[in-house]
Parts: structure tokens; C-alpha cells; sequence
């Protein structure tokens, strides 16, 4: 019996039923982000969509513009700028349907813009007079999240739970390159994968999470190959490509709604401004960097597209600014009127129902209130102007 | 007139029929967390469950608690009432965020747009001979967070009762369940369990004239245990189970304490910075004309909690009670 | 004799220097955290730290805050002295279990084998116009956490001298740095900067003989504040600053509240459940038959950490405290 | 002018300097796990390499079924059996050098036993007199991990700390498959991505988390496929397979030392016994898949290797039987006298210098102790007998 033979007599075997459990290869992404503006394609894109995406970028760069211009005033707390990132916001916004819901960032208040919210009620929590300016059911659209990457696990369980209704409901999710490395993200791309929830997580690498950028974020080949860790599938797509972000995140959101479950996207973008205003971006980064990208800009590549087609014309430029101008002027002035405040609120909503702690407390603060509008003369000190 | 099918029931089999009767009356009752479905859950509590209601609403989740919370409050979002099982309460801890940043403040933060009616079952204590991480009280940290309540059950009748309150409850309740008493039995009636009284009542266990003993959870049978040992001593020891922590039922205390003028707070949990300095300061505040001694405490020491070996070194016991009750300063009365 | 160049530093800066002083004077110590390298963190307060010590020292980490201090706990096992910072109070809650359940523990798990000298540099409070998550007072937490040491200056030279001190310490501190005191400036002189203390030593900040205020971190500037204003109603306030929560320096609070008699507890965290639970419990029990009054407290609201427009209402200001002290029965002194 | 001339002079760049930051195909495991026993290579294995490892694993199957014994005598509080994961076991242990660290998870005693660890040292956790029964730092064993996947960022932070001294150092941590799920996991494994620190993760994939199967933990094609996502090779073998787990291992260590970073390596196994004693499997697994792994079992691997190379011969095999039945028997022996237990040493660690609270603990508690000893006669209460 030669050796072999005898290897045959006792070749053991392999663990039981082991095999891949899904094949990797199509959850792998392109090697290039998918782009669809200056190239064949863009010809083939709809008229009626470009247009509207190019209508929208005007629109979401000047609501940047203008939230900016507020912090300068004292009229925002805060403001995290997505200039230069207008074409992820707008086409998450254009991608979802009524139903389906919105998971924002703190960055993301354009995207809520673009998806139909109130500008003031999108900046309440940047202004400072509550943590949210609306109703999230109304619009479907979760409270911008401040904590990174927590509003992910959230996604999925509403996704979850929308599937195990019988309603057809996609949640979209998104979160910054820097918010990829938190446990959040990971235990919910895992949560979907797992429940086959119908989610799109959409990841905008803009180069930076504050100061730090994704070298030192990251060492994986791109933020979507995370995706086969999970067992989705994992998409690039250049972020500052309108026409191509939006394709691809209708794309997953179709997919999520036939039940083929979560998608991960990256789109490969930047911010062109300091992480907010109270950032000194000169501190990290040099400025050929940033006018690197200036020929890429997402308004620009649109422009490019409507201009070779002949469709973007002097009316229609104007007609554009003209909009997009008046929603800045109604935002200046709506926003340079200081919001109703009313202390009292503070112990509205800490629980359903009041307990006997919160009602003694809020019976002291309504006696020094009253107490302050008498020192007053009655005229009543508005909390806008005492911040 | 029915005759009462009374026998004798565990706390962890009234907890499961407390899941079980609010899964059966309200379809957006779900139960989620590691090991709850086809295994019942390591203590059992959810047992039957899935098969009763199927995997969709008791469910097996991956192994990661921020996500368990994390998907609950989703759910919650698209108005589920997701009940979260914790496996044990040191495995609490890596959904903290989401407990502190969002589950407590949703309500608040969307000015009551959108509620978080969770549930999270979170076995707790000592007693058990858990190996580490197993046998934490981890109250404090629940309590100082508001927009959360804090149940506690020391009873099988106080299980069902509390559990269905809480679910029902329309705010996030962290419900901790005493794990050394979840083998404990009393006659109980699961045919018609005991009407669910609104969490927030404290109940007087034991009434008692010589001062009040304020307890909770796992240290309830230790204190009525030793009110019956105080006899001897000529102490009538009035024993409160505070059954909820958040809201405090300051009304039972006071009435209570004013009426006896001495207190004993008596928790498993470490004393420093736990929850009775919090019970402590107020019964000062409120009761300090009819108080002949300080509010004392009888807590786990302030330490990691023990290897099992060691373990009845740290909890609270009838000999540690009872010196504290002896240092109430009985000669100041005489 | 030498001259001391004394000039006008923010706490900010003091904190700054410490950080550098001490990885000057011990190779082993290294800072982490998101953005505290190239930026020198949201707050500058290691500002040229990357410069002068290199990456390696002064490292910008990933953004994942367990990550971090998981991290660290690995880097203080090889005998490293890791130096944390959490960008804001809320956003060390992730890192909980690691704080909780190792952090905390580690020495007490391996019988002194493995210590952890970590600080955990967290700017907590509200005061400074932050959005949510911006501004919680997380103290209560730490202080309920055996084996770790809890920390707070309220002044440019406790900054320098307390951060020194935990740096020192061979136990993880949670160095508790108040946001809106970063900006408080006095006269320093940053090239002989106060001698390193012990940490765990209260200090009496200003002397009184009425009623003693117990505060530490942001409450102290307004503690003091209230002290003058105090004197128009005749008040004569004494003003502790506890500057250490864990270890608390019992001996410093019981002398000034035996010698007062009375006492009102200071803080921004929430009441039910805070710091104050604590303290006031200790202060009853040490100082029964010296209280002419119940301590007192005067604490954020328990709340939420309000959007800044309202976050004037939650803060104890002033005129609360004077309210309190008002309420501390002076009528049973006359 | 062509509409293809005319995109020529308006193609945008791409966004400036993409591309994939590493190339992901080394990165990828290999469809199926790494084997070597029973195939070609086996042949060529080291004798010396195989009789070590018969040695072991014998030892270590031993080591199992004396631990599950004491738990049945009330010996051992709980224990965690990795019976039929000996092979992982043991591989850890062989392939690491004396300077290097284990950082172990609960359920891996044996490893700690293997690398040399006294078996009652490495049980005082299960047994409960302690939480840790060694000194870390003098074996290079870290205390086992009882919250899961909590261990990876400290193995992550000692390699890195190790490396920043100029040590060579390798830190291998080991994990479940239930404890991949853990944003623990995910933090660790992208920090020691982007740190290049000298370490392997080595997860067990065993099948369950307690009783969760791995379909409802992932729906990753392998859980060796995560490692793309942080820019690490991902590897996958026959956890059963000693030689295969050991060469493996062993290359991952290599590759830390010569500075080439993580490697993250998923072994595929079977948990042959119920969680632990404490569990019941019955109600959730069939026996049938259990038995089909029995034929897979990692000691009947190396036995079928050695006896067809003639070199198990009864000698051998009552040499080995005699060293594990001596360990066993040492460790009954030693396990079945009461731990020597001090209750003053529950505030001797907590802080390096007690502080006035917990000296005023420790002589309440000390009175206590001998007021307990004076009504005992003098014969004190032992804390074991207590339990
Ligand atoms: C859990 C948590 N940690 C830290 C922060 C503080 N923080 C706010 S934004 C930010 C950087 C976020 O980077 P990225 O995710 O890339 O989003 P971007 O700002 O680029 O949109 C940090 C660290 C936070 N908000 N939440
Ligand atoms: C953070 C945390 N959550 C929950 C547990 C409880 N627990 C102990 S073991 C276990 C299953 C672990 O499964 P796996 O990681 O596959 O390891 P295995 O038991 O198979 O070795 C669970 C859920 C824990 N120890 N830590
Ligand atoms: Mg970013
Ligand atoms: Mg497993």
C-alpha cells in the first residue's frame, strides 16, 4: 500500500458542510469610484433629472453659504458646512421615496432640506432653541444625530421593524468616513446583514473626520470594501457626481425595497470648509488640496453636463440663482427673528408624565420666572437674546 | 364565586409569564436580545417565547449589545415596543451611549414626537456565585440618568406586576431583575395574576414603629429578615420595598420615616456615590425635624464586586443591618 | 532671589503644560485621542504637544472612543502611562465598558500585577453654548465606579497641579476638565508652576462662618460669587472646593461643616442621583448633631442637558444658592 | 464639433489622487480553510512538530475532561469546556515565543495552560477564590476576558506600545464568533490596521454563541472576510487541523515581527460540549451534528498522521496517555484542597493606596471577622467551605 493509499483510507473530512457563505465576489466594490458625468454615460442621463439635481446643488450650495453666513451673525450656534458635498445630500434626498425614512447626520441638514424639511425647523439644533426643530415621523426623517454613527443601529431596527409590518419602507442612513471606525457602525451593518433589513448605509468620505484624515482613519483599500465583512454588497461611487450618487443609492434603495437587503455605499467627496465654523482648517490641511478639488465641484460637474448638452442657458441660470436666492433670503430673515422660547418646556417631555421631582422643579422655575418678569417691569427677558 | 388556582410560582417564571401575557395582548410587543429565543434566555425567563410567537417577535440577536439597544430604539422609532434583554448586567455596559445619548432623551430631544417604550431586562446583583462581571449593581448609573425609569421587583407577585407596567410604559424602563431571586417561590395565581399597579408606589412590607428599613430588589428578603431578628433586640423594624428607584416615591418614604425618625438604607450595590446617598439626602431634606439619627446605610462595600469565594463578605446581611440599626442613636430617645 | 515672572494663563494653557511637563519628565507617558495631534484637539489644550514629542506621543487615534481607551488599558499592560482625551463628556460613553469593566478593575483583578495609571482627560459642563452631547456633567457615573479616582480643578494652578497629580498616579483618574473654565485666566507663572500635590485633598476657598458651600469644578466661580453676594443678607459663607470626588476628603468637608453647622451642596449635574446624594448622605452621618439644618442641595435640573438658549434655567446660579441658604432654618439659631 | 470632442475638453478630473489605498485581493481568504492533515503536505511536516502537538492535544483533551470533572465536584464554579478546539488551543500557545503575549478569552484556559501556565493558576477565575490567578506580566498572559472581544484594543494597544519601545513583541489575541459581532472587534482590528501593530487576532469560530449558530451572528461569506475592511489579510483554516492552525499562526506571528502589521485568522471549529457545564445543548442543536464532527476531531487528525508514519506506536501512546493522566491527576489533587483565601485582600487591590473609606471598610470587616472567629471557638469559618 503506497502512501497515498493509505492517505486515501484515512483522509478526514473536511468540518462538516463547510463552504463560503455567500459568494464575495460581487459584494466586492469597483476598483474605481462609479462616475457617470464626463463620461459616455452622462449622455444617456435624463434631462428631466439633471435639471432638477442641478436646480437642487444651486439651491443646497447656497443653503451652505447662507447657514454660514448665520454663524458669522450669531443667528446659529454652529454650523457644519457639506459645501462641496451638496451632491450626496441632494441625491440621498431625491433617492427615497415618501415613506421611506432618513437617518442625517449632524452634517446633514441639507439632505433634510432636499428632502422637503423646513430650513429653520432643519437648524433648530444648530440655533440652539431645541435639539430638534420637528416632527421625525411627519417627515420621516430621524433627529440629526450628534453622536457618530449611533443613528445607524437605529436605521436598522426601523427598517427591521417596517419589514416585519409588511411595509415598504426603506431607511437610509448616513454617516461620515470618521463615524466608520466607531462599534456602532460595525454592530449595525452586522444587524442588517443578519436581518436582511432594508437599509442603505451611506457613507460620505470627505477626506476627514475634524483634523484627522482617513489615513489615519483607516487602512482598508476603501471604506466599502468593509462591506464584505457583512455580507452586502459594497459600492464606490464618486460623491461629487450627482448623477452617479444618485443612480447608485437608487439603486440600493430598490434593491433594499425588493428585499435583496442593505446596501454600503462610500462616495469619494470633500469638504471644501473647515469641519464647521469654529474650525481652522489651515492647521491641517494646505490649501492646494482643497483647490485640487475646486475643478471637481459638484455644481460644476452638473454645469458641465447641462452646458454640452446646450440645456443650461443665461434664463435658466438665473432662474436657478433666483430660487435659490429667494429660499437664502426667506432663511436670513426667518432665522434673524429670535425663536420662541418658553422655559417651561424643559420639563414637558422628560417623560410622558410628569414625576413629583420634575413637577416641584418646575413649579420653582416658573416662580422665578415669574419672579425675574417682575424685576423686569413685566417686560419679560427673551432667552434669544440672553444667550 | 372562582376558585383561585394558586401554587407555587418562581420570580423567573412570573417574569416570562409577564412577557408572555404582554406579547399575547399587544402584537407590537417584541423581545430581543442574545439567546432569548430557541434557548429561553440563560435564565430562562423568556423561554417558550419564540415558539409561541415565533422568531420575529422573540428574537436572537447577534452578539452586541449597542446594537441590540440601537436597533430597539429603531424599532421603537417606527412604533414597536421592543422589550431588551441584557444578559447580564456587567454586558450592559456597551450599550451605555445608546442608553444615555439616545434612549433616555428621544422623548425629550423631539419634544415628545417620538417616545421610546422599551423595556431593557437587566438581571442583577450578587448571591449567585457569578464569576466576574456577573454579579454587578449597576443602579447608580441608571438612576442619575434622566428620562429613564428604574424598576425593581422583590417579589413574584411584584415581578409580574412591575414587568407589565413597564412594558406598557410609554418611557424607556430599565428593569432590573434581582438575580438571586429568580429561583425564589411564591404562591401565585398565573391565571390571574395580580392587577398591574402604575410603577412609582413604593409598598411597606412590613409595618414597624422602631424606624424604617429602605430597601430594594435583592435586599428586601434581607431586610424583612432582619426586622424578624430585631425583635429580640426590641426593635420593630419597618421594612419599605421601593420597588422603583425612578420616579421615587418620596410620599411612602417620608410618611414612613417621619412616623418611625430613624431610617436604614439598604442596597447590594457599592455605597459610594450609589443610590443610597440619593435615598438618604432626601429622606434629610424632608424628614430632618423628625429625625433622632442620621439616615444610615448598609451597602456592598466600595469595591469591584468579589470572586464568589468571597463574595457574602460583601453583601449586605442581617448582622451588618442590625448594627447599623443599633447605631441609630437609641440612647438620644431614652 | 529668583523673580517670578507671574503672567495671566488660561486654565486651558495650565492644562496644556502639564501635559507637556510630564511628558517631558517621563518618556512613558503618551497622549491620545481624535484630533489632539496635528489640531491639538477641539480645545487646544495639547496644542504643540505632536510638535515637540512626535506622533508616536501624541497621537491622533481613529474615531472610536473604546477603541481608544481600550487601547490604552493594552499600553498602560506593557507599563506605558496613557494620557486619554474624550473630545466631549458624551462622547466618552462609548468607551464605558472599557472604563467600567477593565479601566476600573484591572488592578484589583490581577491582585496589583497590573495597574492602571490612565488619565482620562474629559471637558464636562454645560456653560458654553453647546449643542446636545456637548455638555453633560457625566461625574456621577465615575464616582459610582470603584477603583477609579475622580477629579476636577476649578483653578488655573489646581489645573496644572491636579492634571501633574494624576498623571502620577499609579490609579486611573477620570480628570473631569470643566469646559467653560478653560477660558478663566489668572496670574500663573508657567516656569515654576505650584508644587504637584496628592490629588484627594479638598480645599477651603474662601473662609466663612454661617454655612458652607461643598462645590468643586464650574460650581466653584459661582459658589464663590454667591459667597460675596451672601455677605449683603449677612451671611458669612465658607466655600469648599472638594477639587477630588474619589477619594473624598472627608476630613476638610466635616471640620468646616461641624464648625458652620450648616450646608449647601453645589453642582451643574442633575440632582436626583448626583454627586450631592453622596456627599450630603456622608455630611449627615459625620456631622448629625452639628446640623442646624437638613444639607441642601443645588443642582442642575433633572433633566436633559437643555439646548443652550435654555440652558441658563438648568445651571444653579446665585440666586438658587442664596435660596438654599436662605432655607437653612435661621430662625432655629435665633 | 462631436458631442465626444466636446466632452474631451470638458472631462472633469477625477476626484484628485483616488485610488484603492492597498490592493485588496491578498487580502482575501481562501475559499476554503487551510488544511494540512490528510492531504500531500502533511507528509512533509515536521516529526518532531507532530509528536509535540500528539502531546499536547492529548494533554489538553485531558486538561478539558478533568475541569468538566471538578465542576461536577463542585471544584470549579463553571467551566467553559474547548473540547474539540484543542487544536486552536494548543497552536496559540506553540506559536508564539516567550517574550510574546496571549491575550485569551474566557473560554481559553487551555491555551494559557499550554503556553505554560500552572492549570490551577489559569482556574482560580472558574473556581472564584480570585479573578485572575497570575501575574500577567510574568507569563505574557493577560487575564482571560470574560466581556467578550474587550481584550482585542488591549492586545492591540501592548503590541503597539511594545513596538514604540523597539520590542519584539507579538500579541496574539484570541476571540468566538459570537464576539466578532462587538464594536469591540471592529475598534481593535482597524487600530491595529492603521498602527501596523505587531498582532493576531485569531477567532474561533466554533459555531455558536451560546446557542445563536453563526447564520444568525453573520452573513459574512467567512468571518475571515472582515479583515479587507480593515486593510489586513484575512486567513482561514481547518481549525481542527493542529498543523495547519500552528502553521498558520506561526506565519501571522511572523509576518507581525518583520513589522508587516495585523493579520486576522479564523479557524474553523466545533464546540463538541454544551457552552458549559451549566448549559444544556440539547436545546438547540441536534446530536447528529455533533457526531459528525467526532470523525474531525483535531486529536484523531494528528493520530491518523502519526500511525501512518509509524510513529504511534503503544509506547508512544501509553507515554503520552501516562503525562496527561499525571497532569489530571495533579490538578484534581490540587483543585480539591480549599484554596487559601484572605477576605482583607477584597481592599488591598482596589486602588494603590487605600483610600480613608476603604480603610474604615476594611476594620469594619475585620471586626466582623474576628467577632466570627470568637463565637466559632477560635476554629474560624474557611471562606471555600462557606460557598
Ligand atoms: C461618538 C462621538 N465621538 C466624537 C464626536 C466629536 N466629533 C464630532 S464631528 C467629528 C468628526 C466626524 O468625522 P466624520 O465622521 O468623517 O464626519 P464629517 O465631519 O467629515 O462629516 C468628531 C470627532 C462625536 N460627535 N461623537
Ligand atoms: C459583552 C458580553 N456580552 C455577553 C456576554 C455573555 N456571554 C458569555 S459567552 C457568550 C457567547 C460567546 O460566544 P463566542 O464568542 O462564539 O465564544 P464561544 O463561547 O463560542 O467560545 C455570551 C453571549 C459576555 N460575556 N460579554
Ligand atoms: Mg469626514
Ligand atoms: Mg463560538
Amino acid at each position: 500500500m503506497t502512501v497515498m493509499e493509505q492517505r486515501g483510507a484515512y483522509r478526514p473530512a473536511p468540518p462538516p458542510a463547510w463552504q463560503l457563505r455567500t459568494d464575495p465576489a460581487p459584494l466586492l466594490p469597483d476598483v474605481e469610484p462609479y462616475r457617470v458625468l464626463g463620461t459616455e454615460a452622462a449622455r444617456k442621463a435624463d434631462q428631466e433629472l439633471l435639471l432638477r439635481l442641478h436646480g437642487e446643488l444651486v439651491r443646497g450650495r447656497r443653503y451652505n453659504t447662507q447657514a454660514t453666513a448665520l454663524t458669522k451673525q450669531g443667528r446659529l450656534a454652529v454650523y457644519p458646512s457639506s459645501t462641496g458635498q451638496e451632491a450626496c445630500e441632494i441625491a440621498a434626498a431625491l433617492a427615497l421615496r415618501a415613506q421611506d425614512w432618513l437617518f442625517p447626520s449632524y452634517r446633514d441638514t441639507l439632505a433634510a432640506v432636499a428632502r422637503g424639511l423646513d430650513p429653520v425647523a432643519a437648524l433648530t439644533l444648530l440655533r440652539g432653541d431645541w435639539h430638534t426643530g420637528y416632527d421625525p415621523r411627519e417627515h420621516r426623517i430621524a433627529p440629526l444625530s450628534t453622536p457618530l454613527a449611533t443613528q445607524l443601529p437605529h436605521a436598522v431596527g426601523l427598517a427591521h421593524a417596517a419589514r416585519l409590518k409588511g411595509d415598504d419602507v426603506v431607511a437610509l442612513a448616513m454617516v461620515g468616513d470618521g463615524g466608520t471606525s466607531e462599534g456602532d457602525f460595525h454592530e449595525a451593518l452586522n444587524f442588517a446583514a443578519v436581518w436582511q433589513a432594508p437599509v442603505v448605509f451611506f457613507v460620505q468620505n470627505n477626506g476627514f473626520a475634524i483634523s484627522v484624515p482617513l489615513a489615519k482613519q483607516t487602512a482598508a483599500p476603501s471604506l466599502a470594501h468593509k462591506a464584505v465583512g457583512y455580507g452586502m454588497p459594497g459600492r464606490l461611487v464618486d460623491g461629487n457626481d450627482a448623477v452617479a450618487v444618485h443612480e447608485v443609492l437608487s439603486e440600493a434603495v430598490r434593491r433594499a425595497r425588493e428585499g435583496g437587503g442593505p446596501t454600503l455605499v462610500e462616495a469619494v467627496t470633500y469638504r471644501m470648509e473647515a469641519h464647521t465654523n469654529a474650525d481652522d482648517a489651515t492647521r491641517y490641511r494646505q490649501d492646494a488640496e482643497v483647490e485640487a478639488w475646486r475643478d471637481h465641484d459638484p455644481v460644476l460637474l452638473v454645469e458641465r453636463e447641462l452646458t454640452a448638452r446646450g440645456l443650461l442657458d443665461e434664463d435658466r441660470r438665473s432662474a436657478v440663482r433666483e430660487d435659490a436666492e429667494a429660499m437664502a433670503a426667506d432663511l436670513r430673515e426667518r432665522m434673524n427673528r429670535d425663536p420662541a422660547l418658553d422655559p417651561m418646556d424643559l420639563f414637558a417631555h422628560v417623560y410622558a408624565e410628569q414625576t413629583s421631582q420634575l413637577r416641584e422643579q418646575a413649579a420653582q422655575l416658573r416662580a422665578e420666572l415669574e419672579a425675574e418678569n417682575e424685576s423686569d417691569g413685566g417686560a419679560g427677558q427673551t432667552d434669544g437674546a440672553a444667550r | 364565586m372562582t376558585t383561585v388556582a394558586v401554587k407555587p410560582a418562581t420570580m423567573g417564571q412570573a417574569l416570562g409569564r409577564a412577557l408572555r401575557d404582554a406579547m399575547a395582548d399587544d402584537p407590537s410587543v417584541h423581545v430581543l436580545g442574545e439567546d432569548v429565543g430557541t434557548l429561553g434566555g440563560v435564565f430562562r425567563v423568556t423561554d417558550g417565547l419564540a415558539e409561541e410567537f415565533g422568531d420575529d417577535r422573540c428574537t436572537d440577536t447577534p452578539l452586541a449589545e449597542a446594537g441590540i439597544l440601537g436597533a430597539a430604539v429603531g424599532m421603537a422609532m417606527y412604533g414597536l415596543r421592543p422589550v431588551v434583554e441584557m444578559q447580564f448586567d456587567a454586558f450592559a455596559y456597551p450599550a451605555f451611549e445608546q442608553l444615555i445619548s439616545h434612549v433616555s432623551r428621544m422623548r425629550n430631544r423631539t419634544r415628545g414626537g417620538m417616545p421610546m417604550p422599551i423595556t431593557i431586562r437587566v438581571p442583577y446583583g450578587g448571591g449567585i456565585g457569578g464569576v466576574e462581571h456577573h454579579s454587578d449593581s449597576s443602579e447608580a448609573y441608571y438612576m442619575a440618568t434622566p428620562g429613564l425609569h428604574v424598576v425593581t421587583p422583590a417579589t413574584v407577585a411584584d415581578a409580574y406586576g412591575l414587568l407589565r407596567a413597564s412594558i406598557a410604559s410609554d418611557d424607556p424602563v430599565v428593569f432590573l431583575e434581582p438575580k438571586r431571586l429568580y429561583w425564589s417561590k411564591a404562591d401565585w395565581n398565573p391565571d390571574a395574576p395580580s392587577a398591574v399597579e402604575p410603577i412609582g408606589k413604593a409598598v411597606v412590607r412590613r409595618a414597624g414603629r422602631s424606624a424604617t428599613l429602605l430597601t430594594y430588589g435583592p435586599s428586601v428578603p434581607v431586610c424583612l429578615e432582619a426586622a424578624e431578628a430585631a425583635r429580640a433586640e426590641g426593635w420593630d423594624l419597618e421594612v419599605v420595598d421601593l420597588r422603583s428607584l425612578v420616579p421615587f416615591d418620596d410620599e411612602t418614604v417620608t410618611a414612613s420615616v417621619r412616623r418611625t425618625g430613624r431610617a436604614v438604607v439598604v442596597h447590594e450595590s457599592g455605597g459610594f456615590g450609589g443610590p443610597g446617598g440619593e435615598i438618604a439626602a432626601r429622606v434629610s431634606e424632608r424628614c430632618f425635624h423628625h429625625l433622632e439619627a442620621p439616615v444610615l446605610r448598609v451597602a456592598g462595600l466600595d469595591i469591584p464586586y468579589p470572586p464568589p469565594m468571597l463574595e457574602r463578605h460583601h453583601l449586605p446581611g442581617v448582622d451588618r443591618i442590625l448594627d447599623a440599626v443599633a447605631r441609630l442613636q437609641w440612647e438620644a430617645e431614652s
